[in-house]
């Protein structure tokens, strides 16, 4: 997932680390709210692969979604509105050793951050991106979002939503270098973490769009799909998401789907759309697409002396 | 025969786009300064990427001006021009460019042109020329160009070059090997071609041009360091490579981009890698990024750039993140004159985000600092954690100049990336409450892992809820200026230190204002100047020294109402960005001469604003 | 018994999240403007969405003052509290919200809870507030309302009020009848359940805290107008509607985005739409297209909002469109303190845009202005085609106040939109020389068609590259705010045209500034007030009236250096942002008082700070 | 396409439109820029539409191509750079009755505008979308645009672009409320009048991708694309593009597609990234997709008395 410097490599044998160590401050979101099992699902993830806790980095934009790092023990980056990617991005771009993770909203990454997802799935710089999509604008308190279902009702729009929901996945299987695109949601703990646990494992940028229960403001959204899984279609492959034989009970839709197939991925994901089904799993991952963090990285070694020589011979071409 | 001595001359090279006259200047100019004169060179550029042939507006060249003192400006009228062809002189008399007596080198192929309509043009224009005081040489530049190659559309340039050297007695070997130089890389025909091309230029010029022959004798200021010629924008990314920083993030801006694109070039060599980003904000944002990361980064854009950046500015801020700002100004507001010079992002670069957002501004005066204060940038971005910009403008950007090549050294780099274990008793914020300053955790660091947040927050970085702790953070913010202020000296006064007038400038207004008050001190006029490099904080001791003068004036390149206008008041005018400020921290009477023509200002044009105003100065106060 | 008779009183409740103290309060501050006293009400809200309960931190409710008198602002300390529970207190308290002798009537069920940790809790906290000098009654509120209610979490609200009619003598019909208002449309059974908790409080009070039994005179100077009782927000909805625009374009942030959920409820119904853009680029750029063809539009945002404008807003300034923004200024610089009130985007307003950017400043004092400012804001913006910033505040935005009820009139309305054939010998800005002013075709029109651009651009629109036409049009530009100045009187003097001392101030602090300066004024100090409305430009006169006072100083909410911090000196010091602006237009020495702790500035405060500067002052010239 | 206001038809009898009365400035692009091919097929289709020049509003950015408002004689708007799309779509929000065309370059549109194409996209707002993609940066003089080849030299990337270029109509066809997805090449001037023509005439938002010559920085790279134009497919259906006979033989590469079928249009799209094959023709058309111009323009006759009054009601429920 990402290099750790040579002179570390002693010191971690050293230190074990407990969930405790990557647990920041008390997590403030409402009770309800999905936004707490993927705060655990970080939590131990980071803690079986036992990084160390100064070695990630949370990045976030403005939003409920956007507390994240706050409540995370490692370094975080609590941004401004629609800017979590390429705020994260910079971080990476020269500190390749560190294990980059992003929490976004559905406001915070298809709205304002629209243009900024585009391009950061053409980077594909390693970094594992949590698109926590409660179909609303939480932390202003009930606002259209891009993926808010048509005639919703909201304090925008108090006659109900005007547009057809954005199907996300349909875009960002779209954008060339997309290398993983997964679905999640959040009221299902194993599946989160083995999604969660891929995607972190994914080099390259790791797009997660996990639907998100918001109790205080669209409770009927999620409480749907918790009733009636039907809605959901699980996908199931080697190469996808590992489901536990008791998870996928739980789904009486489930489908074989090959993560390398990108014209299936296409069709599963516009099923959202057309069709109503919701698909959870893998829809895509290609580990052959080269990762931009690889090329922005390049030269950071680069010694004092060697800085200087180059300099030296960039004005030597000046030189009267 | 001898040549005539000059102490300075101003040459330019006008032609339509893509006869290479900038290729031409600059090599002139590169020799002139290698054989030890003061030059300042300018490109004249038109607005359209292929305007039309033969039109005003398509007018593309270059101006040299060299002489045996230092060179920091434009200058003045023109004395010598070589026209490719008679129109596009006309948009330089246009821009006031030439004076009675330039003597103009024109191409005289359009007068047999084979259209009629070209050799009526032709004729009209020379006539115009003529009486408009110009001294006309029609010459068969083309035709003897001809002779050497097939299509003197590629070369002529070459040959005007050697003309030059010849009316200028620049060494012949010198020019050649200068070619060679310039086409380094390419194929050694190219090189021949070219060479024979000047030789042939220079054998014109003493045939048929022997009355012009002049010698501009050595500067005498000259030091004994090593100097190198470059335009600001190359400067600005020596600065970068100097500095140590590692990244660049930007996204095309005229005029900045070309800072960029020469980054682009050098830039891996010294390990470091230019981004370009989506756009500005993510520019930036990828720029704050990697300096949370512990590599300070820059990003260099202009105008719009400047107003998209604007809410990560304030993040950084906020939040007390180093981080080097290059703002290329041009001509505004909105996308105004994208490729002309202004001085018109002061204001916004103090107090452009919503909210307080303190930060250290720096206005480069020279080509040389664009390169050091790039470095000095990092410095202080760095021991202030916080953003800082750096004004420079178009004029600085595409000038080119001979400027003393910097001694590098590891201390002008960047530290190298601490990871060592951070103490844990001390918090992310740990503000010094006198100087408002903090060491800051690195990510990495053991121990020191922290939030930044763009909310109000505590020492820890938490966010905070209580009234008293954004009163006291905005308070520390605001101190570090104050802090860095104390380890300020008050300005040099160019000049007596009392006086008439003085007048204050910043920016590549430097040459021209000193030039303009030496003009005038000759003359005997009480008149001295100083010229801030840091805008904010600002230089200390100003009140001091406004006070021992009769009248405080700015002269800068953005608007302020004439107050001689309709409708303006004393009460309503709106200042120079500068005299805004001056005005707020010294209370004195600051007056100020700006305009916004979108080139440079020259030292006649200020000389004559000053002396107007000391005219009714010494009226007022009766002497 | 007779109720003991008060000019004017501070009653809060406090609660929990989710236990409808606000509307409580906004019931119990409607029927008191009903009956005629003068009320300013304020919510108290906490950061967070669900916070957890019985947490200082989670504090929510309401504070109303009612007098006798206008009330134009919260006041200082509060005279008798309800609260819910404990432990919210203590957040008020630190807040400075109560004084010795404050009355707290507070639910006393937590001294019986299930949970021993809580009833210790509740009884340190009980004789912590005693000490406190607080005077605590602990009530069977719950109890009370569990003979009513099964739970009374929902409906303990309606007991309050109940409780508060009571207390303060309120007509116990109109009080019902209210009741049935906030509920109407919902089921009977709530409205009966309802009013029954109302009585059953109304006893309650009457029975328990008989003591406790005021009468607050109707207020003597109200007018006979209609009155309407809102927040600022409401009332900016109302201006927009008011004004005849058809057009809001926004993105939600706090504290504007309620002005856009009323709209996105109401606007339809006149026509108009609430856009929601994908971000607050595309919401000012789409007001833009609207206003380029013939609609006005306006857009509504805080902080970081208006910092993403930035760039459109120089477009619109130097492609001369007509635009009302609509600046609900929160805590700065960043994210910053978004539920908070600041004044801190005036310079932003001012100076944010690279380049020259001239356009006109409106800030709303009052609720009312809220609204007659989005009024006047599309005039002024059309007739000075321009855009126009209404800034106003969070203290604004969720005060509520009576205000007399608008008379509409046709003529506050937009024009229609004219199609009629545009005189094609009339360039699209035809600059009338002395004033700037120029009118404007609208797509539709024939023989109109022109280009609108933000390069540089000659009176026909067409891009300029004529260096002398960009002076001219940045000289048209901001001559236009000159022009309106000159139609501009001076403004009002709170107090006397002369004296030791003048207080000026913009915004939300207009009712605490004028409070502070009348109590100063019975203690026989020499003071007096102005209050600005228009920033760009200026009212006219401030040179004259300053000179008739000692010291000038404004009070603000923003931040500013102290002078006596270390480090700062006078010519450093970071001078609050009206004082900069008057300093660099009057060169009078304004000295300035702000902070930022994110709360209303409170009269009391303000006479504080003043006291001890009218001492100073008085020591220094030996008075 | 749109409304013309009853009180204007009599004036329209009378008046005949002339190529003349469509042409603004004297276009300034070089010259061989594929801008001129579209700047004159605008003006023949508005004057073979007989719309009249003050009805027509060009709205763009900023780029060589957004000069484009410049040189109509209708009204314009030349907006900043990135914000094309939002400007016009404010144009039409509350004038349905005016004809909006929108000129854009793939540096505008796809990079520093491409948060406001998605959501364009999804606003679906009766308008003309003219996307010039010459794969770089024009007026800047070279840099890398999101449609730069990978490995092109720019400017900005002398050793060639880094990133795959990004194929832009996957992502319009993956962005729910794509009404009109059209592609063409600037040099075949029958097919681009028919494609700008049908365009022009689906009601909603129509975006069509140019791509456009820019001989003096990128001149191979339709210069190879002019020379074999078996690297392109052309589509063709009864609904699709009207295509000439001799138009048609030009193309070695043709296909029949039906613009309805989404699947279709995808897997079309896709082949430009997979296999080189640049479709020319119209991948996708939906008529069924409401226009939010629709909705804007609600309420545009509201009379004065009708504000006041409705105003006057607002203020009812809060009068004491
Ligand atoms: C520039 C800017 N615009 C608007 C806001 C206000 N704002 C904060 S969060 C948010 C949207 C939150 O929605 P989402 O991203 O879906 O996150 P959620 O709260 O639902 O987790 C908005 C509009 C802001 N902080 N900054
Ligand atoms: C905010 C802002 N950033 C950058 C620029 C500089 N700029 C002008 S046009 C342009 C890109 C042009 O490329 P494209 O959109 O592909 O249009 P083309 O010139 O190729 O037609 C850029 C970066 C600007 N004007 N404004
Ligand atoms: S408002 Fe919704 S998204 Fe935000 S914390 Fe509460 S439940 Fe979660
Ligand atoms: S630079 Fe290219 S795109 Fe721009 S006008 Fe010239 S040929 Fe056309
Ligand atoms: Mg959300
Ligand atoms: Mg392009």
């Amino acid at each position: 997932m990402f290099g750790i410097k040579a002179d570390w490599s002693l010191d971690i044998q050293e230190r074990y680390f407990t969930l405790d160590d990557y647990e920041g401050n008390e997590a403030r979101w409402c009770s309800g709210c999905g936004d707490h099992a993927v705060l655990a699902t970080a939590h131990r993830i980071l803690r079986d692969a036992q990084l160390p806790p100064e070695k990630s980095v949370f990045v976030s934009g403005i939003g409920c979604s956007s507390r994240m790092p706050h409540y995370m023990a490692t370094y975080g980056l609590h941004g401004i509105h629609g800017r979590a990617l390429p705020l994260a991005c910079g971080v990476k771009s020269r500190r390749p050793d560190l294990d980059v993770w992003v929490a976004t909203g559905d406001g915070d990454c298809y709205s304002i951050g629209a243009g900024h997802w585009i391009h950061a799935v053409r980077y594909n710089m390693d970094m594992t991106v949590l698109i926590f999509d409660n179909q609303i604008y939480g932390l202003t308190k009930k606002q259209t979002s891009p993926t808010s279902p048509i005639e919703l009702k909201t304090n925008t729009h108090p006659e109900g939503a005007s547009l057809d929901a954005m199907n996300p996945n349909t875009v960002t299987l779209g954008i060339t270098n997309a290398s993983f695109v997964a679905q999640v949601v959040d009221w299902n703990p194993p599946l989160l973490h083995e999604t969660l646990k891929a995607a972190h494992a994914h080099k390259g940028a790791s797009f997660v769009r996990i639907i998100q229960r918001c109790p205080v403001f669209v409770d009927s959204i999620t409480k749907e799909l918790q009733e009636d899984a039907s809605r959901l279609r699980l996908l199931t492959h080697e190469n996808g998401i590992p489901v536990a034989k008791g998870v996928e009970k739980l789904f009486p839709d489930s489908v074989e789907h090959d993560p390398s197939d990108m014209a299936g991925a296409l069709r599963i994901a516009r099923d959202e759309t057309e069709k109503g089904i919701i698909p959870v799993g893998l829809l895509y991952q290609n580990q052959n697409i080269p990762c931009y963090s690889d090329l922005s990285g390049q030269g950071v070694e680069t010694t004092d002396e060697e800085k200087i020589a180059a300099t030296n011979a960039a004005l030597d071409v000046f030189a009267i | 025969m001898q040549p005539q001595t000059k102490q300075e001359h101003i040459v330019e090279i006008v032609s339509d786009s893509g006869e290479g006259a900038q290729k031409c200047g600059q090599t002139f100019g590169t020799i002139s300064a290698k054989m030890g004169n003061g030059v300042w060179t300018v490109e004249i550029i038109p607005a359209e990427i292929q305007p039309p042939a033969r039109t005003p507006s398509g007018a593309s060249g270059i101006r040299i001006r060299l002489g045996s003192k230092e060179i920091t400006n434009v200058g003045n009228e023109g004395d010598l021009v070589v026209a490719f062809n008679e129109q596009v002189l006309y948009s330089r008399i246009a821009n006031g460019a030439y004076k009675e007596g330039t003597v103009v080198l024109l191409d005289n192929r359009w007068e047999s042109d084979r259209s009629t309509e070209i050799q009526q043009m032709y004729k009209k224009a020379v006539a115009e020329f003529r009486d408009h005081g110009l001294v006309v040489h029609e010459l068969p530049i083309h035709e003897a160009c001809l002779k050497v190659v097939k299509d003197p559309r590629k070369g002529k340039n070459m040959f005007v070059l050697g003309m030059l050297c010849r009316i200028y007695n620049r060494d012949k070997e010198m020019g050649r090997n200068e070619i060679a130089l310039t086409f380094a890389g390419k194929a050694e025909k190219i090189i021949t071609s070219n060479q024979k091309l000047f030789d042939a230029g220079y054998q014109f010029a003493a045939e048929q041009l022997g009355e012009y022959f002049f010698e501009i004798p050595t500067r005498e200021d000259r030091s004994d360091s090593p100097m190198v010629v470059t335009n600001g924008n190359t400067a600005v990314g020596l600065g970068v490579m100097a500095s140590g920083m590692e990244l660049v993030s930007m996204y095309p801006i005229t005029p900045a981009t070309s800072a960029s694109h020469y980054l682009a070039d050098v830039f891996p060599a010294a390990g470091g890698f230019v981004h370009q980003a989506e756009d500005e904000i993510a520019a930036i944002a990828f720029a704050i990024g990697a300096s949370y990361a512990g590599k300070t980064a820059c990003t260099i854009t202009s105008g719009p750039g400047m107003a998209l950046k604007t809410e990560n500015i304030a993040l950084a801020v906020m939040a007390e993140v180093p981080l080097v700002i290059v703002n290329v100004q041009r001509g505004g507001p909105s996308t105004g004159l994208p490729t002309k010079i202004e001085q018109g992002d002061l204001l916004s670069a103090l107090y452009g985000e919503p909210g307080d957002a303190p930060k250290i501004i720096l206005a480069a005066a020279t080509i040389a600092e664009c390169c050091s204060m790039v470095v000095l940038a990092r410095k202080l971005a760095e021991s202030f954690r916080t953003p800082v910009i750096v004004l420079t403008d178009a004029n600085l950007a595409t000038g080119v100049q001979p400027w003393e090549r910097p001694e590098l050294s590891r201390d002008m780099l960047a530290p190298p990336l601490d990871q060592s274990e951070w103490n844990s008793d001390i918090p992310a914020y740990d503000w010094d409450e006198k100087t408002g300053l903090s060491q800051r955790p690195i990510p990495g660091m053991p121990n020191g892992e922290y939030v930044l947040t763009g909310l109000s927050h505590t020492k820890q970085s938490k966010v905070s809820y209580e009234s008293a702790e954004n009163q006291y953070s905005a308070t520390m913010r605001s101190r570090k200026l104050a802090t860095l202020q104390s380890t300020l000296t008050p300005p040099n006064i160019h000049g007596d230190e009392s006086g008439d007038m003085l007048v204050v400038g910043w920016g590549s207004t430097f040459g021209a204002i000193e030039e303009a008050v030496d003009n005038l001190r000759t003359t005997g006029e009480k008149i001295s100047s100083i010229h801030l490099r840091f805008l904010s904080p600002l230089e200390p001791g100003l009140t001091e020294i406004f006070s021992q003068f009769k009248k405080v004036i700015t002269i800068e390149v953005n608007y302020s109402d004439d107050i001689n206008a309709p409708m303006i008041t004393t009460e309503n005018r709106r200042y120079a960005q500068l005299a805004m400020v001056l005005r707020v921290q010294t209370l004195a009477d600051v007056d100020c001469w700006s305009a916004v023509y979108g080139h440079p200002l020259q030292p006649e044009m200020i000389g004559n604003v000053l002396q107007e105003r000391l005219n009714q100065l010494n009226k007022k106060t009766g002497e």
